[in-house]
């Protein structure tokens, strides 16, 4: 055969040429979707004339409203960035709301932490006995733990509240902390608000409910959050718990010892997650445990952990949606949540135009019927049905992971049962 | 050099797992400073004995001295702390981290995990020739890079002696050649390496003493120098090496398979992962792949087997056009299908080895009538499989998972030559298999190809591809690139055509340019 | 003798642990265990408890049967919750709304059941296929929607109607009703319980004797190897949800045709996560499922019995969540225990490896 | 750190006021019901009550329930071994229901009450099985059962009265509610107290919010979104709230406190209940519904064998609904409009309707 080899402007140079880790920072892309979701917030609410969108009153809400919410979500991340799947976060939770009212009952607010802390490692103890060490699987230990989490707390109320509340689903009242404000800074806003001007007053309300009647559990969340990204990401302690979630088979032939940073991922996991449900003992419209209470929020904690893409920024982002949607919904019902609506719509006129500008046209054509079919629901109803909008946030969570799923990219050996040797 | 302390001696070492002696009583002495390599069959126990070395398996029984001084190791950290790093047979990364936290994980203490750490990495990358950017995740890599990766990492712990574990089965001559030139310039440095391979002509050509090892015990060492690689491979198996060789050909002009145009875009970006793929095998004839891993081969083989969906272009067999077809009906028409991966492909693990004949047969007699299955019928044919293609296991009712790799793949295989396929696509078919059951597997598709079966061949071992195939062709970055004759090429002219090394210093790492090989042409002009 | 250890051995095991854990728990509590096991077990005597125990068996059992079938091929179907409330709102309302002949007028409800349970199942089902969102999440969200969509269809100016301070839909006329077996003072037996025991055939046979099945678990096991094999992933994700999704949507067809004739706002919630624990329980095997699905009936009905002798009645929560804990890892154990078993044994009976 | 109330953004003091409808002519003295100068002699009784969800103890109807029944043991003499309490559990199927009252009804107690609507279905299938004892239901009837005395309250002419009140105390005009679910029993408060505000002030301006459709009674169980909706209607201007929304109204009450605006309780007298107690300053009345009335007269009824003595409707004419005036928030004024109001609804020149 002959002896020709080919020719070099033949070879087929399709193989990109290894691109950087990463465009744009991650902080920059979080920074920038907030911007944009202020933007659009306050376009709706301009072009709607509802106000509430971005009040103060809707950010503070929101802003409880995610608290244990974001508190399950971090405790998500921990488990799952050591590739523990935690399905078990509602159970976790539901312990974290009978430890949070005993310790607080009798030791105030402080102790309710830490006691609602020590009761969710305590459920987090229990996943990581049957997952690490017996290798069950993930979910099923998890919705284990969800059954015994809620038959325990049962249990114990009837036996230590009963006698103090008369109730046996329900704890005596708890103390609460004490709110705190930014004074000077949150009557300036207060009054930028009040002014009513396009665009400011909307971002006015927003930081205003943010600074405004702030609870030291807020601080200490956003705390956890940003000191769960230092020591996850900065920190060889976390990296050493994220290499036992990527792969776990060679952080053990590092010399990392996988199932004791398991163990303390998913101990800490349950610590959060019950931290979380101390978050709603302490809220101060909640007298102290009612059994219940957690109402599926440490499911929509995964949800959020989810749907922020396995990161701190991301569930940040999560939670909010989720407590903004609910608060929207409770604080001003049906028309105000249609204002959404008409929001949605507008994201939908920018994804078009972001996808023409990307010549994807089917996706493009998408948006527009996706578009005009809320429009048409905007222009034909008055107010959203309260079945729908009580559910609201479940529908959004639906929508934002189908369009986003795919994006997602949890870590490479989450949920996978892993043996030593 | 015998009057100086050898590096590591192992003693006497056993071990045993359930059913299994994998190492009885092995001695090995490795001196200061060389390359020393290890060989055996698979399953000889070479795996085993290191991770014995590195801590990660605690012997039964016998001693390991490191300099001189006798120690015991509980965990890799323990041996890392005395000086031993390993590279293992599979790679061990973590794909979403990067290629800095992948050489720091586990020896934090040395220097953090930031400026300082990147600063030695990049020092040692110099020092070595082992270039990586720090900051680009491995999954971006290739894997000569994860091999880099992989002896940076092992360095970075200042290992001084280094286990490789058939570090070479992934890599084309060429990377091979320029490991080669790594090891030996560290080996100057006073670096001292346990290297694996199958491959007796690397290990001949890179080792300063040989170790083989057989049914998990020492046999001998020699002088990799003064023996030949036939027999080397005698000690290892004692017996004659089979060869893959088929020379009688039996190619028919009837076409089986005709694939025109094939077009295959990864799901994100633009990039073609299949460019105008145009294939024809017949009746008799066995056509090979070669190509460095991800350069496509294996979405040819899942778009041909419609596993995947084919951006554009036509997949026929025989006159039937199976373009939209599924992967079932594909079967159905007539494709046996070896997949790359055993485990992860070929076979349902947990369940008994009848339940994996009727895997992909579920139609078929004589596995199935119609939408119910026949068990009966199943086993008969699976025992008829076990005789014919000497499965070596107690029954058919045990779980696939018990068997060990090769009697697995000759389940695997045999199961894909039932009822009479017209084509058989065969990725990798003998890959992490021994000597005999190698042998069976060449000999059944030679016997099957003579029948007249049509075979598509894709293989990492270029002297299997070239002993079996009646053509061969280069894959490159999802093309043809080039067409070789089986006759006349070398596996080191194969080499520079993977690696797209005559067009001129596109290889990883930047291959130079190599003369054009011989036998080896270029497709379409 | 080695099934019955490998199958039988782990459940007793985590029954007597769990019953144990309990058992200590209410000392701890200053109660007495024996006096309350024992009076669990002599309420199965009392009044229509045993019927209860046969007819919430039933119930559990389709419930649990539709989980299995997700588990056979690691489709986590948390949704069977909001699918059987979904399908049992619409199935009533169809029910009350029509005329049939007996029987037919039944096959209609069921029907219905089936396939509204299944619709609400195609949409988790679809994003996964489709967008590949995880379906433990999406059918989460799903019972959510399903309490929205319930609530919107019993409004009463939608399909209910008001009785009392109850509202419910229209009643089922008698033709559409199941009768069930009277057993006098003891109470009636639904007669819809032979379609669980039905169903539970139905799947035995499916998922051992047909292609289908077959492919299932293959997905299951690895859906690479499936793949491979000509089984289409996306394919078996659906229809094994469908399928599911059916199955959920006949949960409360024994309460609805049997005894209530309506969905009304006391239609129980939770059967759909029980029926997760059940499956569990039972390894998804048919036989295994029956008797979770009878042991969490027991411990449901003759937990009320607690009350009578001042014991929380919560206890069996913690039973129940102890039990299905202690049974995964009893079976763990004992998988790990017959492996390696069974390797010894294989290198045995080839006497070949390592004994050089 | 905050101190006390904070500013709450818009709509407060824009009006000192509604502009209050003609008063209604004062009510005659109001004459005192039933003079219990008769002794009843319940010594033989065995008295069992199946409490719906929460039990006793659970500071709203159920305990009200309880109430009643321990001042019918004292008053009547019923001794304490004779009484038998149980509870049903949250999401619990119909047949536990029946369970619980067959389990009460075989062990010879006689009356038994069932305390909820949820108890009319099983009740409907127990009664006539036990055709000697007497049964009685709370906010429920059953057709077709003579021996199931309904004890149905007029919910809509005590929250008319709360409508009155918040309109009197509103200073903005503008007052809100809460439901906790939206079920037809909680629509009656709602339907009630809008009548009753726009009665005394035809412009006054209403929020309405429920927490949870029908269906789903997490509604009534947390008190977070209790709060924030309250805080929604605050900051919309409302000034006096008004819940029917079981423990989430405690979620109301501290909005309420925290926004400066009142709240008007429901069920029982809030004003007394150590739970909300941190917050009782901001509750000026509570609807009042007598259920410990009706429980305790039913029980009277049952000794005296003369059931025919009970009312069809507990209503405002026999005090089975009512306000409270612990806290002192409601002056002489307003009590003598409220009497006004309640003699005219009494006599029938009001008539409340039941629903919007
Ligand atoms: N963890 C284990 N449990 C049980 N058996 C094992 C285990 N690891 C290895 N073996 C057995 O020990 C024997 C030696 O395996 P080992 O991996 O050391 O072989 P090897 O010489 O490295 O083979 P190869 O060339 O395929 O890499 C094999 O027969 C294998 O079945
Ligand atoms: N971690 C393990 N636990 C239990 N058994 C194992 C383990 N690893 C290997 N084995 C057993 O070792 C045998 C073969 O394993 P091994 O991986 O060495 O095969 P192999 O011939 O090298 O095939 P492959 O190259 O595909 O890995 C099987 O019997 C398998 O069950
Ligand atoms: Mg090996
Ligand atoms: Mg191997």
């Amino acid at each position: 055969m002959s002896a020709s080899l080919m020719n070099p402007s033949e070879a087929p140079a399709t193989l990109p040429p290894p691109r950087k880790s990463r465009k744009i920072p991650g902080w920059a892309v979080g920074a920038l979707g907030v911007a944009g979701a202020v933007v659009l917030l306050s376009t709706t609410s301009y072009l709607t004339g509802v106000p509430q969108l971005t009040s103060t009153g809707t950010i503070q809400t929101a802003v409880r409203l995610a608290l244990p919410i974001l508190l399950a979500a971090l405790g998500g991340l921990w488990a799952e960035r050591a590739g523990v799947v935690n399905i078990g976060l509602e159970g976790m939770m539901i312990m974290g709301t009978w430890g949070a009212a005993w310790g607080g009952y009798q030791w105030g607010p402080w102790a309710a932490l830490v006691s609602a802390a020590a009761f969710g490692a305590l459920g987090g103890l229990l996943h990581a006995v049957a997952t690490v060490t017996f290798g069950v699987n993930h979910i099923v230990s998890g919705v284990a733990i969800n059954l015994v989490g809620a038959g325990l707390t049962k249990y114990l109320s009837t036996l230590i509240f009963f006698p103090l509340s008369n109730n046996p689903r329900e704890s005596p009242a708890v103390p609460k902390f004490d709110t705190y404000s930014a004074a000077g800074l949150s009557d300036w806003l207060g009054r930028l608000e009040a002014e009513q001007r396009v665009g400011l007053s909307d971002v006015a309300g927003i930081l205003r409910g943010l600074v405004t009647g702030v609870s030291p559990l807020t601080m200490l969340a956003v705390v956890l959050v940003v000191g769960s990204y230092l020591v996850l990401w900065r920190t060889r302690f976390g990296l050493r718990l994220r290499s036992c979630g990527e792969n776990p088979v060679a952080a053990e032939s590092l010399g990392v010892n996988v199932y004791l940073y398991k163990y303390v991922a998913v101990i800490g996991s349950g610590a959060l997650a019950g931290i979380g449900g101390a978050a709603l003992v302490l809220n101060p419209g909640q007298p102290g445990y009612l059994e219940g209470q957690t109402n599926g929020r440490g499911y929509i904690g995964l949800a959020a952990l989810i749907f922020g893409n396995w990161r701190p920024g991301g569930l940040l982002g999560g939670s909010a949606l989720f407590g903004y949607a609910d608060g929207l919904q409770l604080r001003s019902g049906g028309a105000t949540f249609l204002a959404l609506v008409y929001g949605a719509v507008l994201l939908l006129a920018v994804i078009v135009v972001w996808q023409l500008v990307r010549r994807r046209w089917f996706a493009a054509a998408g948006s527009v019927v996706a578009a005009a079919a809320l429009y048409a629901v905007y222009y034909s109803v008055d107010e959203v049905p309260s079945e729908l909008t009580t559910y609201a946030p479940h529908l959004v969570t639906l929508v934002v992971l189908a369009a986003a799923s795919q994006r997602l990219r949890m870590p490479a050996a989450d949920g996978v049962v892993y043996r030593r040797g | 050099m015998s009057t100086t302390t050898p590096a590591v001696v192992l003693s006497g070492i056993t071990k045993r797992f359930p059913g299994v002696v994998a190492n009885s009583d092995v001695h090995l002495s490795v001196q200061v400073g060389e390359v020393h390599a290890l060989c055996g069959e698979n399953g000889a126990g070479k795996s085993t004995l290191m991770k014995i070395l590195y801590g990660m398996q605690q012997p039964d029984e016998g001693a390991i001295e490191v300099g001189g001084r006798q120690v015991r190791f509980r965990t890799p950290a323990d041996a890392i702390k005395a000086g031993i790093g390993m590279v293992h047979q599979h790679f061990m990364l973590a794909d979403n981290l990067t290629v800095q936290e992948n050489v720091v994980l586990g020896a934090e203490s040395l220097h953090g995990i930031g400026g300082k750490a990147r600063r030695r990495i990049q020092e040692l990358a110099k020092s070595t020739g082992l270039t990586v950017d720090p900051d680009v995740l491995v999954e971006r890599l290739g894997v000569a890079d994860r091999q880099r990766v992989e002896i940076l990492k092992v360095l970075y712990r200042g290992a001084r002696v280094i286990i490789l574990d058939e570090p070479t089965a992934v890599l084309v001559p060429q990377e091979v050649d320029e490991l080669f030139a790594t090891l030996r310039a560290m080996r100057e440095q006073g670096f001292t390496f346990l290297f694996i391979s199958h491959k007796l002509d690397e290990v001949r050509s890179i080792a300063d003493s040989v170790t083989v090892i057989r049914r998990g015990t020492t046999v001998g060492t020699a002088d990799p120098k003064a023996v030949s690689s036939r027999e080397l491979a005698e000690m290892m198996v004692g017996s004659e090496l089979p060869s893959p060789e088929t020379r009688e050909s039996t190619v028919t002009d009837r076409v089986v398979l005709r694939v025109e145009d094939l077009g295959l875009v990864a799901e994100e970006g633009t990039r073609p992962v299949l460019d105008h793929i145009d294939l024809v095998v017949r009746a008799g004839e066995v056509v090979g792949i070669a190509g460095v891993e991800g350069n496509g081969q294996t979405e040819l083989v899942e778009t041909i087997m419609g596993m995947r969906r084919a951006h554009h272009g036509r997949v026929l067999l025989g006159d039937r056009d199976l373009t939209r077809a599924g992967t079932l009906a594909r079967r159905e028409a007539g494709i046996g299908y070896v997949p790359e991966d055993r485990h992860r492909q070929g076979l349902l693990l947990t369940q008994p080895l009848w339940a994996n004949r009727i895997l992909g047969y579920q139609t078929r007699k004589p596995t199935a009538r119609g939408a119910w299955l026949d068990l009966p019928g199943a086993k008969e044919d699976t025992e008829r499989i076990v005789a014919e293609f000497d499965v070596r296991t107690p029954g058919i009712d045990v779980a696939a998972a018990a068997l060990s790799g090769g009697n697995q793949q000759k389940l695997v295989v045999g199961r894909e030559l039932s009822g009479d396929p017209a084509l058989l696509i065969a990725s990798h078919p003998t890959r992490g298999v021994d000597v005999g059951a190698q042998a069976l597997i060449w000999d059944e598709i030679k016997k099957a190809r003579a029948r007249g079966l049509a075979v598509l061949l894709i293989s990492a071992d270029l002297d299997e591809l070239i002993g079996l195939s009646d053509t061969i062709k280069v894959m490159l970055r999802g093309r043809l690139v080039a067409d070789a004759d089986p006759a006349t090429v070398t596996p080191e002219d194969l080499g520079s055509a993977m690696t797209g090394a005559g067009a001129g210093g596109v290889g990883p790492g930047g291959a130079t340019a190599a003369d054009a090989p011989a036998a080896v042409e270029v497709e379409g002009d | 003798m080695g099934i019955l250890r490998g199958k039988l051995l782990p459940p007793v095991l985590a029954i007597l642990f769990s019953a144990l854990l309990c058992g200590v728990a209410l000392l701890v509590s200053g109660a007495n265990p024996l006096r309350a096991f024992g009076a669990m077990v002599s309420q199965v005597g009392q009044g229509t408890t045993a019927v209860d125990i046969v007819n919430s068996t039933g119930t559990y059992y389709i419930a649990a049967l539709a989980v299995a079938i997700g588990f056979q091929m690691n489709l986590f179907n948390i949704g069977v919750e909001g699918q059987y409330r979904v399908a049992a709102v619409v199935a009533a309302v169809v029910g009350g709304s029509i005329v049939l002949p007996p029987g037919i007028h039944t096959l209609v409800i069921i029907l219905t059941a089936a396939v509204v349970g299944a619709l609400w199942a195609a949409i988790p089902a679809v994003l996964k296929v489709t967008r590949g969102v995880n379906e433990v999440i999406s059918t989460i969200m799903m019972n959510g929607l399903a309490l929205g969509l319930a609530a919107y269809l019993i409004g009463d100016d939608v399909f209910g109607e008001l009785r009392g301070n109850n509202i419910r839909t229209p009643e089922i006329p008698e033709s559409g009703w199941v009768p069930g077996i009277p057993l006098g003072s003891s109470g009636t037996v639904f007669g819809l319980v032979f379609l669980a025991a039905a169903l539970g055939i139905g799947y035995w046979v499916m998922m051992n004797r047909t292609r289908f099945g077959f492919e299932l678990r293959a997905s299951g096991e690895s859906s690479t190897a499936a793949a491979a094999g000509g089984v289409s992933a996306k394919k078996m994700i659906m229809i094994a949800m469908l399928l599911s999704g059916g199955i959920a949507g006949l949960v409360s067809m024994p309460e609805i045709l049997g005894r209530d004739h309506t969905y009304n706002l006391n239609f129980p919630a939770g059967i759909g996560f029980s029926g997760i624990a059940i499956a569990l329980l039972g390894r998804n095997h048919p036989g295994g499922i029956a008797l979770g699905a009878l042991l969490w009936a027991f411990l449901d009905k003759s937990g009320l019995a607690l009350d009578n002798v001042g014991v929380p009645r919560e206890i069996v929560t913690i039973m129940q969540g102890a039990i299905v804990l202690s049974v995964v890892v009893a079976y763990e154990v004992v998988r790990r225990v017959e492996l390696a078993a069974e390797q010894r044994r294989v290198g045995r009976e080839l006497g070949t490896v390592g004994a050089a | 750190k905050d101190t006390g109330g904070n500013n709450t953004g818009s709509g407060t003091d824009n009006a000192e006021g509604c502009k209050l409808a003609a008063k209604p002519p004062a009510a005659a003295a109001t004459s005192s019901a039933a003079a219990s100068g008769e002794k009843v002699d319940g010594s033989a009784l065995k008295v069992g009550l199946a409490y719906d969800i929460g039990g006793r103890g659970d500071a709203s109807f159920n305990d009200s329930a309880a109430a009643g029944l321990d001042k019918a043991q004292a008053d009547f003499g019923i001794k304490p071994e004779n009484l038998k309490e149980l509870t049903a559990a949250p999401n619990e199927p119909e047949d536990a229901k029946q369970t619980r009252l067959r389990q009460l009804a075989s062990e010879g107690y006689n009356p038994i009450i069932g305390v909820g609507f949820a108890y009319a279905e099983s009740l409907g299938v127990v009664a006539p099985e036990f055709p000697d004892v007497e049964f009685a239901i709370v906010d429920g009837a059953v057709e077709g059962a003579a021996n199931v005395t309904p004890l149905l309250f007029a919910e809509e002419q005590g929250s008319f009265l709360a409508g009155v009140i918040a309109a009197y105390q509103s200073k903005s005009c503008h007052v809100g509610f809460v439901g906790g679910v939206e079920i037809p029993l909680i629509k009656k408060f709602d339907a009630g107290f809008e009548q009753g505000a726009k009665t005394a002030a035809p412009d006054i301006k209403i929020e309405r919010k429920y927490l949870t459709p029908a269906g789903d009674f997490t509604g009534f169980q947390d008190p977070a979104k209790g709060q924030e909706a309250a805080t929604g209607q605050i900051e919309s201007g409302a000034d006096v709230l008004y819940h029917a929304a079981g423990a989430s109204g405690k979620g109301v009450f501290s909005a309420a406190k925290a926004g400066n605006a009142l709240a008007i309780g429901v069920d029982s007298d809030q004003y007394n209940q150590t739970t909300v107690a941190e917050s009782k300053d901001v509750i000026i009345s509570s609807m009042l519904k007598r259920v410990d009335v009706a429980v305790y007269d039913f029980v009277g009824a049952v000794a005296k064998d003369d059931l025919a003595s009970l009312p069809e409707v507990f209503d405002l004419s026999v005090d089975g609904v009512g306000y409270s005036t612990t806290g002192g928030k409601i002056d002489a004024d307003l009590q003598a409009v409220l009497e006004g109001y309640k003699a005219q609804i009494i006599k029938g020149e009001i008539d409340v309707k039941d629903s919007l």
